[in-house]
């Protein structure tokens, strides 16, 4: 949708005629207005702005639509630069007030502008007509509102514990008890120390016990990097980009919609917003003049890859992300909550299985599977209740190598 | 392909953003990053895990350290706006390299072309390609290409060559001096606008010089219509085809078109009932003629009277007068009498450089009323318009040193001349001698300059294959060497600083713009560049008069040929063809269609003259002072004729091509300003030796069995299951106790019909390019363990002196009761539940248990680690240098690389099928039938290959399941393929 | 007890117990002999010619092998069903002859199942070193691991992990169980400390009292009973790797029969070989007599003669089936290119065994040996005939090659049978090679005459 | 407690078995009979009870059975469901070898492993050894000895069945 929307400005005629549009259908856009679109474009400003709170790089934007017309605003929000240099007084001003920092010009159109303006009228919520429709989780309710809390309590202490496991030694466990393992067995049938051999006896047993378990762990983490958490050439945050700035994760990832890998943002892509925040609430410049390095001296950054599969799977994200409706977090994990990005799955081919079996296909919505007849037919006369990826073939070897 | 995904560089450039200043480094950063990333061994771009998986994880995970090696991911530090990563996107683009010509769509992933595919929109080719323009991709990443201009082989910048250059070329100029450029047959209008302005600028001429010429035919054709060209064809419109030693199939003038149409022709599916009747007349066997009708055995010195005599009857039948009696050892009476019959829907064809022969083929024509029928002298084909007599002229005034540059375009003479040492020789008294070549080659070295020349593939360019029928090439890739196109190079020394692609541009808009209903020539150009092709309509001005007296007047004088002397057929293979692209490792390994050898030539001979000389495969013999070159007996060829293929014995070439076989070029003749490609007479020497030819097939019989099922046209008219019969029979006999296994949704499976397949390789080759199937060398190919996923297995039937041919494509036959699948102890091949047999190559141990299980023995074993792709150093077996970081390029990302050890075999590409169930899945929407093209199928320039979802009852393929024709190979076993096959079906009736 | 009249004394000689323990622990005390030396230097030379073949096969891969794209089998796999062939002759004696209460394979069974043993372990090096990646072969075993895949139950060669691994342990703790009170005596009779405490160590604390030689002869007994059928199950799930295929030639209902009665006809042969050597090198003729190679040339007419009979089965079933690609596929084994093969194995299995019908052959040594070795020869191009001609032209004529074996591969084969021997000779050093125990209780009925005990 | 016994030994299984036969009958208790090779009718003699071990073996191999068999059902079934071939998933003839290997193979280690368990037997075991040649040529008969006069008796009942070596241990 917003993609189409945004190609269409390369066409000057379109263009007027979508302002025209615009104009004409005003009153009734404020209908629309507060969607949850607005929410996800609303990101884009929160980079810099705050509605209420304190002030970040640009002023707050508590009762904009007040101090400003929405013609002025739809015009500096496109194109901030261009109003201060036609000599608007009210931008020069505002321009000089703010460190003489440019607002980016952002691709909008008017319709989407003023969706976000009602937005920001609004305090920063959606719509209520249009609650309904979002996540629960957004719902105002009290008890809701406790029990995600708790929820995201829980998460973060499984991190922790997911931290904590990845942090366990199997190394130094595993020696010391197979030398008490050796030492045992020695004295058992040489040296014969201790008399009473069922002391042997129950300390072999648990040694056994503890070597099988470790043995276990280790090779089934064998060619695996789950809680693989690399330091990264520049200390970047999730958190506070994602959880923070609420940057949606495809607007970085952008490919992650319609190609195999998600990929990892060029550095034009950072410097769409670190052209202007050129300081960092933690690390001050020192992380994000690394960046501006990079991009001054052309070399690109060489992040780690944290999640990695083996050469001989194929993993498309498209399927995953577009046709698959799946959330980045049910395989990456709560990454909006990492300071450093750590890999929470295994990624082993029976992590993959098992979702296979459980997660239900788009069968009704997405007609692509009508070619799947008897399955269908099953489905429609309730013999069949639920259609998940591994009965249309989602365990077969040839969905991932090849 | 979806045409929606064509889209150009330039296009795309008005859309980004920046549209004010080019692109920093662009894609050249891109590729400096590809190479980077190369060198880091383990990025994600290779998909060459399993050489970690196969030794260091399983080993060194245990004895060390029990860590991954760290990966880095780079992304760019611009992202250009048409490459997402991971996706591919699709260029219109031609394919022309001075002998074949072949619209094309390039596959882009990452920023590398990694695959050709036919363009579909073209209405010549149609979407069909060959074996060399699938093979072209990886010439793009040759290892032996010139990577920077060079003085005297040392390296030098663009700026000092150019300089150089144009001193010397004003110098001449001054004095009054003669400049030559020297190139192959150029189809780019532009390309020849452009050298007329150069010779406008500087003094001297541009001569066209063809290694296979079509001189003879231009020079008949200036007698009998007063102009020198080469007409269009159409094998379609033919019903009765007789081809004098013509391999229009395989090399010919424009094989790719031709056996579009000649295939069209000979379809007996939905519902057409007629095929054309193709009589061959040819010493040698060539593939054209091992798919013939009938094919008779001619000596090349009997050719011409054999002509002169169906000259001659036809004019008895046409009641006309036609010359004198001739006596011809074949019955011309019966062919004059067929080709009669079918007056208006007939052509006769010559292969032959003879213009004497031309000439009467141009009256039989005529007498046939083939001329705007199925000869169309309206639209002259462009390609092959080389001057053999203007080369033989320039020699001579080089060695008298009357030349005073000579700048070489796409020519090789000093490996393909024929008189080689006084070319050589000229050539040192030419003062300035400029080489623009592609790739390393002989006359390259002998240069002053070289000014290397792109890749088509990172070039702008334009191309008129016939009259009206455009198309353009753009570049799929910006250089990745510090190359400069051609035509830019001229442009520059004729000191102007627009750029091709702008000269091109205004070419275009100049003349043939106007030919368009398009408003705005932007939007036009834009549309042209996106689908590649443009067809204008335009026809040559023909007064339309015949002039027969020539012909007739050579039908009188010609005389009786021996057939006792041994005659020396050189003829270009489907596989290196002339030799330019002999560096391709692809190619060397492509079996011949004919002989089933690769990796070298050698001598042709008959079963009956070898068995009378005591000679067997493998002996060595000299033929007319070729040197030693062993031979091979080849079923078919005429008693006395040998055959050997041009295109071997380089030189100055990379590793697979150097020293691969023997250079015959010395052997072309020159008479009546026509390079003769037969010696007549030559002389044998049995050396005594033996040479191994590796041959992917070493027994030629179908010991009886109904391999590949055959009927006549007629009798298939009367029973649709003729030469099928057995079908119903073993039908009956297949019983089981188990419950059959259904597929819901899809059932993929293949149809090839017998009948369209010529044999011609390119779906091999396709498939090589696709899969990543590794090259092996000619060492392994004589074990036995060449990797193609699909070969075309080729059977004599019959006599053996003069056996009929039939060829069969075999690939994994995807069996639904699979005898692999069962054997297989770790469950690396299963079948799934859209009816693939599938191969997981990591899970794969190498028993080979499921090779011998197979009965179609289409499973293929990695014994060494051909690809590179295993960290082991003493596995590495790369005869070819395939696994060099520039070769390893074109290998897709989305399949595999298989390391040593493991079993691979056709997957039906399943990349494919995945990629366009996803793209349906993400566009809501069902899958359509034909959406699903597997490479073979896309590669095939006669549709024999159909694909798609047996499942769908209106299916294309589940219509050829359906017909009367189809049978299964080995059904009787039970295995259930998912492969049919539709009967060869021959017109031998009269 | 009941003696047979018309039998000859199985034990030669005037033997009471102490003799024949001190005979049979002769060749265990002492320095080697000589021929000991020398065979061990022969052998341990084929099995560093092994050991560099394993080298070139693991570094270099499977390429280093003749094989091809049609003949995926060639030399390896001969090998391999050869040596389980081999591997049968022990078993099957210790294990059927005993439940037939055949005494006479009292002095036989040890050696025998030692080299059932070694041969196991020759055999079972040769699926391994096949396989394309060795490192990867832990994939064949169903472990619990993160993929959640298992193994392929269909597939004959998993039957035959099972069946070989199976085979191998069972054999091993019924020839160790049996080695149990030999070692109990070899222990007693132990000069030095150190051989005192090895052989109590490996004699399990035997002491031969009444309850243990009791259920020790019942644990015998029914370990014979699984292993009868067990070996008959081995050789037939090996031919299941070819019975089961779809290949000609190699999918036949007759091959379990048929490889039974090969293996023990070659394993019969195999253990003539080397006892004929052994008794002589160890002064054992007296224990191992004319009579005990004359019952086992008698076992080898009736197996080889079953083979024959296999033979021509085959090719009445080719004709008789209607099958063309059956029908080529035997006209080509015995007059295509590999005809040789297929009239040596003609030859050595069918019409040298039918001498032994002679009795003056049947108990000459010399005549015995020949053909023993005759008869391993013929047994082994019987299984490269059936695994490469059968495989180098099946189907489609176009795929249709031939196949020679490279160095590497004859290496391999030379190797293992370096390995065979180093172990076989090594075995005679540290273990009694008869069946001491036995021996004795078949002394009074089967012996020449006991001697009334003497007192010392 | 009299923990003294005496030990004795025959060079003959015969003169054994009648020795046997003769102490027994005067009521002496035999505490066990050491032979260099089983003796036939010995165990009758001393009147051993039938062996359990066959139970053992049956059960053993019963579920060695059942655990392959199961197994590989379960693994077709319900694990990972996968299209060999166009065979059933529940292919019980593909199962037999496998079932059958392991019924063999459980029943010969629980049997064996009963039997090394039951008499205490393993490596590195330190049995008591009366008579070095009892694994020889000796029969060893052990007799329970009683007090002084009992000993002598018995001393006396084994001298007259045909003993040798007569020793009496406290």
């Amino acid at each position: 949708m917003t993609r189409t929307l945004i190609n269409l400005q390369g066409n000057p005629r379109k263009m007027v005629v979508l302002g025209l549009m615009a104009l004409l259908l005003l009153p009734f856009m404020s209908l629309r207005a507060q969607t949850p679109e607005a929410e996800k474009n609303f990101q884009q400003c929160k980079a810099c702005h705050n509605i209420d709170g304190p002030k970040l790089i640009g002023p707050n934007l508590a009762g904009i639509t007040e101090r400003r017309d929405t013609a002025w605003l739809i015009k500096f929000i496109r194109n901030s630069t261009e109003v201060i240099q036609s000599g608007d007084e009210y931008a020069v001003a505002l321009f000089k007030e703010y460190n003489n920092i440019p607002m980016p010009p952002h691709d909008l159109t008017d319709e989407q502008i003023i969706d976000i303006l009602a937005y920001i009228d609004n305090g920063g919520k959606v719509a209520d007509e249009y609650l309904a429709q979002m996540d629960e989780a957004a719902d105002q309710d009290a008890e809701l509102v406790a029990k995600r809390q708790a929820e995201l309590k829980e998460r973060d202490l499984k991190l922790a514990e997911l931290e904590r496991d990845a942090n366990r030694n199997f190394g130094t466990t595993f020696i010391i008890v197979l030398i008490i393992f050796l030492v045992t067995l020695f004295d058992l049938f040489v040296t014969k120390v201790i008399k009473a051999t069922f002391v042997h006896k129950t300390v072999v047993l648990i040694a056994l016990v503890v070597i099988g378990e470790v043995v276990y762990k280790e090779a089934s983490a064998l060619g695996r990097q789950q809680y693989y958490q690399p330091e990264q050439p520049i200390w970047f945050s999730h958190e506070i980009h994602a959880t923070q700035n609420g940057i949606d994760c495809l607007y970085c990832h952008s490919s992650a919609e319609d190609s195999k890998s998600a990929g990892i943002p060029s550095t034009n892509v950072c410097m769409n917003c670190h052209n202007q925040v050129r300081e960092g609430k933690i690390t001050g410049t020192t992380e994000i003049n690394k960046i501006h390095e990079a991009w001054n001296s052309g070399n690109p950054v060489e992040w780690i890859r944290v999640h990695n599969l083996p050469d001989h799977v194929y993993f498309n994200h498209s399927q995953h992300v577009n046709s698959g409706k799946l959330d980045c977090a049910q395989c990456h994990g709560e990454v909006e909550k990492m300071d450093v990005v750590m890999q929470v799955e295994d990624l082993s081919m029976g992590w993959c299985l098992n979702c296979h079996r459980t997660t239900e296909v788009q069968f009704a919505e997405n007609e692509f599977f009508k070619s799947y007849e008897r399955m269908h037919e099953q489905f429609k006369n309730g013999e069949v209740k639920k259609v998940t990826a591994d009965m249309l073939g989602g365990g077969d070897c040839m969905k991932c190598h090849y | 392909m979806e045409p929606k995904y064509f889209r150009s560089l330039e296009e795309l450039k008005i859309d980004t953003r920046a549209t004010s200043i080019e692109k920093p480094a662009g894609d050249r950063q891109f590729i400096f990053e590809m190479q980077q990333e190369l060198k880091k061994t383990t990025t994600a771009s290779r998909r060459d895990f399993l050489k970690v998986f196969g030794f260091t994880v399983a080993s060194a995970a245990i004895a060390s350290s029990c860590e991954q090696p760290v990966r880095k991911a780079i992304p760019l530090l611009i992202q250009p706006e048409e490459t997402v990563p991971g996706k591919a996107s699709y260029y219109a683009s031609t394919f022309f390299d001075g002998i074949d010509y072949c619209p094309v769509v390039v596959k882009v992933r990452d920023g590398r072309p990694i695959k050709i595919e036919g363009n579909k929109l073209s209405s010549i080719t149609q979407g069909g390609t060959n074996a060399r323009t699938q093979a072209s991709v990886l010439g793009l990443y040759d290892n032996a290409r010139y990577k920077e201009p060079a003085i005297k082989g040392n390296a030098a910048s663009w700026q000092e060559v150019d300089e150089a250059i144009v001193d010397q070329l004003n110098a001449i100029k001054q004095k009054g001096g003669k400049i030559v450029l020297l190139s192959g047959s150029i189809i780019s209008p532009s390309t020849l606008q452009l050298i007329d302005e150069f010779f406008a600028e500087f003094p001297g001429e541009h001569i066209t010089y063809d290694v296979l010429s079509a001189s003879a035919m231009r020079q008949a054709n200036l007698k009998t219509f007063g102009k020198a060209f080469v007409p269009d064809y159409r094998f379609d419109k033919a019903e009765v085809i007789v081809a004098f030693d013509t391999d229009f199939l395989g090399s010919w003038l424009s094989p790719v078109a031709f056996t579009k149409q000649y295939s069209k022709n000979r379809k007996l599916t939905d519902g057409q009932q007629k095929m054309s009747r193709h009589i061959h007349l040819e010493g040698a066997m060539s593939l054209t003629g091992s798919n013939a009708d009938e094919r008779i055995q001619l000596h090349p010195a009997q050719e011409k009277e054999t002509i002169a005599a169906l000259l001659y009857e036809l004019g008895q039948l046409d009641g006309r007068s036609s010359g004198k009696p001739v006596s011809s050892p074949v019955d011309v009476k019966k062919i004059a009498r067929e080709l009669y019959s079918k007056k208006g829907k007939a052509l006769v064809v010559v292969g032959t450089n003879d213009a004497e022969s031309q000439l009467m083929v141009n009256a039989i024509n005529e007498i046939l009323g083939s001329y705007g029928n199925t000869i169309i002298t309206e639209v002259h084909l462009k390609l092959r318009n080389g001057d053999d007599a203007a080369m033989e002229r320039l020699v001579e005034e080089m060695n008298a040193g009357k030349v005073d540059a000579l700048l070489l375009y796409d020519v090789n003479p000093a490996y393909d001349y024929p008189q080689k040492d006084k070319f050589l020789s000229g050539l040192q008294k030419v003062a300035l001698k400029v080489a623009m070549p592609v790739y390393e080659e002989e006359t390259a070295a002998l240069a002053d300059f070289i000014c290397p020349d792109h890749h088509y593939l990172e070039a702008w360019n334009d191309a008129e294959v016939k009259t009206g029928y455009y198309s353009l090439a753009q570049p799929a890739i910006r250089p990745i060497f510090n190359t400069r196109a051609v035509q830019s190079s001229l442009l520059k020394w004729l000191g102007k600083e627009t750029d091709f692609r702008t000269y091109i541009q205004a070419y275009w808009e100049e003349n043939l713009y106007e030919m368009s209903e398009n408003l705005l020539f932007t939007s036009f150009w834009n549309k042209k560049v996106h689908d590649g092709i443009f067809d204008s309509g335009s026809k040559e001005a023909m007064d339309g008069s015949f002039d027969a007296q020539a012909a007739l007047a050579v039908q009188q004088t010609v005389q009786a040929g021996s057939a006792d002397q041994i005659s020396l057929v050189v003829y270009p293979n489907v596989a290196v063809g002339t030799g330019k692209h002999a560096n391709n490792p692809w190619l060397q390994e492509l079996p011949d269609p004919v002989s089933k050898a690769c990796w070298d030539n050698y001598i042709s001979i008959s079963p009956r003259l070898a068995g009378e000389l005591g000679l067997e495969d493998n002996d060595t013999v000299d033929v007319a002072g070729i040197g030693e070159l062993p031979i091979l007996i080849q079923p078919g060829q005429e008693y006395k004729t040998l055959a050997v293929a041009m295109g071997y014995g380089r030189e100055k070439a990379g590793i697979p091509a150097t020293g691969v076989g023997k250079n015959v070029f010395g052997q072309l003749g020159f008479a009546n300003g026509n390079r003769q490609f037969v010696k007549f007479d030559v002389a044998l020497e049995k050396l005594g030796g033996t040479y191994e030819v590796a041959r992917t097939q070493s027994h030629h019989s179908m010991e009886g069995r109904a391999i590949v099922r055959e009927t006549t046209l007629a009798d298939y008219k009367e029973n649709p299951i003729s030469g099928n019969e057995i079908r119903e029979e073993i039908k009956k006999h297949l019983k089981t106790l188990y419950p059959k296994q259904v597929y819901d949704g899809f059932h993929w499976g293949m149809a090839v019909d017998l009948n369209s397949c010529t044999g011609c390789n390119a779906c091999v080759v396709a498939c090589s390019a696709e899969n990543n199937v590794p090259v092996v060398g000619k060492e392994q190919v004589l074990m036995a363990r060449e990797m193609h996923w699909i070969r075309i297995d080729r059977y004599y039937k019959g006599d053996e002196n003069n056996p009929e041919v039939v060829r069969q494509p075999v690939t994994c036959q995807h069996c639904d009761n699979a005898p692999c699948e069962n054997v297989c102890p770790v469950a690396a091949t299963t079948h799934s539940n859209e009816g693939l047999n599938q191969m997981a190559y990591n899970r794969c141990i190498g028993t080979r248990y499921c090779n011998n299980n197979c009965p179609y023995k289409v499973r293929r074993f990695n014994f060494y680690d051909y690809n590179g792709a295993d960290t082991f150093k003493g596995n590495r077996k790369d005869p070819a240098e395939m696994t060099t970081d520039l070769r390893r390029m074109v290998l897709n990302p989305d399949v595999t690389v298989r390391a040593k050890g493991v079993i691979e075999k056709c997957s039906f590409c399943v990349q494919r099928i995945q990629d366009k169930k996803l793209q349906a899945k993400n566009e809501n929407r069902q899958l359509r039938d034909g959406e699903v093209v597997p490479a073979c199928a896309q590669a095939c320039p006669s549709e024999a290959i159909v694909f798609g979802n047996l499942n769908d009852k209106n299916s294309k393929i589940a219509k050829y399941f359906a017909d009367d024709r189809n049978y299964h190979l080995l059904e009787e076993l039970h295995t259930l393929p998912s492969v049919g096959y539709l009967t060869k079906v021959k017109n031998t009736t009269v | 007890m009941y003696v047979s009249p018309i039998r000859e004394p199985l034990i030669r000689g005037e033997k009471n117990y102490s003799q024949v323990t001190k005979d049979i622990l002769a060749p265990m005390a002492g320095k080697p002999s000589k021929y000991w030396y020398m065979g061990m230097t022969l052998s341990s030379a084929a099995l560093v010619f092994g050991a560099w073949a394993t080298f070139m096969t693991i570094y270099y891969g499977i390429g280093t092998w003749g094989l091809n794209k049609t003949v995926g089998w060639g030399w390896g796999i001969t090998n391999f069903v050869w040596w389980v062939g081999i591997g049968h002759a022990g078993t099957f004696i210790s294990a059927i002859l005993l439940l037939f209460r055949q005494k006479w394979r009292t002095s036989i069974n040890r050696s025998a199942e030692a080299m059932t043993l070694i041969a196991i372990a020759c055999a079972g090096f040769f699926p391994l070193i096949h396989m394309g990646r060795l490192l990867l072969g832990f994939f064949i075993f169903p472990y619990p691991n993160t993929r959640e895949l298992w193994v392929n139950f269909n597939s004959p060669l998993l039957w035959d992990v099972f069946a070989i691994s199976t085979y191998f342990l069972v054999s091993l703790i019924f020839w160790y169980v049996g080695l149990i009170p030999d070692l109990g005596t070899v222990r007693d009779k132990a000069k030095t400390k150190i051989r005192k405490a090895i052989y109590g160590f490996l004699s399990f604390g035997w002491t031969g009292s009444v309850k243990q030689w009791s259920r020790h002869e019942t644990v015998s007994l029914i370990l014979a009973g699984l292993a009868a059928p067990l070996v008959l199950s081995v050789h037939t799930i090996v031919s299941f790797d070819f019975a089961t295929s779809v290949i000609p030639g190699w999918h036949t209902t007759i091959f379990p029969p048929y490889f039974v009665s090969g293996a023990v006809f070659s394993g019969f042969a195999m253990v003539l070989t080397l006892l004929i050597v052994a008794r002589k090198a160890l002064n054992l003729e007296e224990y191992i007599t004319v009579n005990h190679i004359e019952s086992m040339n008698k076992v080898i007419i009736l197996t080889g003669s079953i083979v024959g009979i296999a033979y021509i089965t085959e090719f009445f079933m080719a004709w008789y089936s209607g099958v063309e690609y059956e029908q080529y596929a035997f006209l080509n084994r015995a007059f295509g290119p590999y005809a040789w093969a297929y009239w040596i194995m003609m030859t050595c299995n069918v019409v040298t065994p039918q001498l032994f019908w002679f009795k003056k052959i049947r108990t000459s040594l010399v005549a015995t040996f020949i053909i023993s070795i005759f008869v391993n020869i013929g047994m082994w191009f019987e299984r490269f005939v059936i695994v490469v001609t059968s495989l180098h032209r099946d189907y489609l004529p176009s795929s249709w090659v031939m196949y020679s074996p490279s160095l590497v591969e004859v290496g391999l084969y030379v190797g293992t049978l370096g390995l065979f021997f180093t172990l076989f000779l090594l075995f005679i050093r540290v273990f009694p090679v008869i069946a001491i125990a036995e021996v004795k209780s078949v002394l009074k009925s089967s012996g020449d005459h006991k001697k009334t005990a003497h007192h010392e | 407690m009299n923990n003294s016994y005496i030990t004795a030994y025959y060079y003959d299984e015969e003169e054994l078995l009648e020795g046997i036969r003769q102490i027994k009958e005067k009521g002496v208790e035999i505490l066990d009979v050491m032979t260099p090779f089983p003796v036939h009718g010995l165990d009758k003699a001393i009147g051993l009870r039938r062996s359990r071990l066959t139970r053992v073996a049956f059960w053993g191999g019963t579920i060695g059975a059942l655990i392959g068999f199961l197994f590989q059902a379960w693994v077709f079934t319900q694990a990972y469901v996968i299209n060999f071939g166009g065979k059933p998933f529940f292919a019980v003839p593909s199962f037999m070898p496998v079932t059958f290997e392991m019924a063999v193979l459980f029943s010969a280690f629980s049997m064996v492993l009963a039997f090394l368990i039951y008499f205490k037997l393993g490596p590195g075991a330190k049995p008591i050894i009366y008579d070095e040649r009892s694994t020889d040529d000796r029969f060893l008969l052990i007799v329970k000895a009683g007090d002084a006069d009992e000993t002598k008796n018995i001393e006396k009942a084994l001298s007259q069945a045909g003993a040798e070596g007569i020793k009496h241990k406290a």
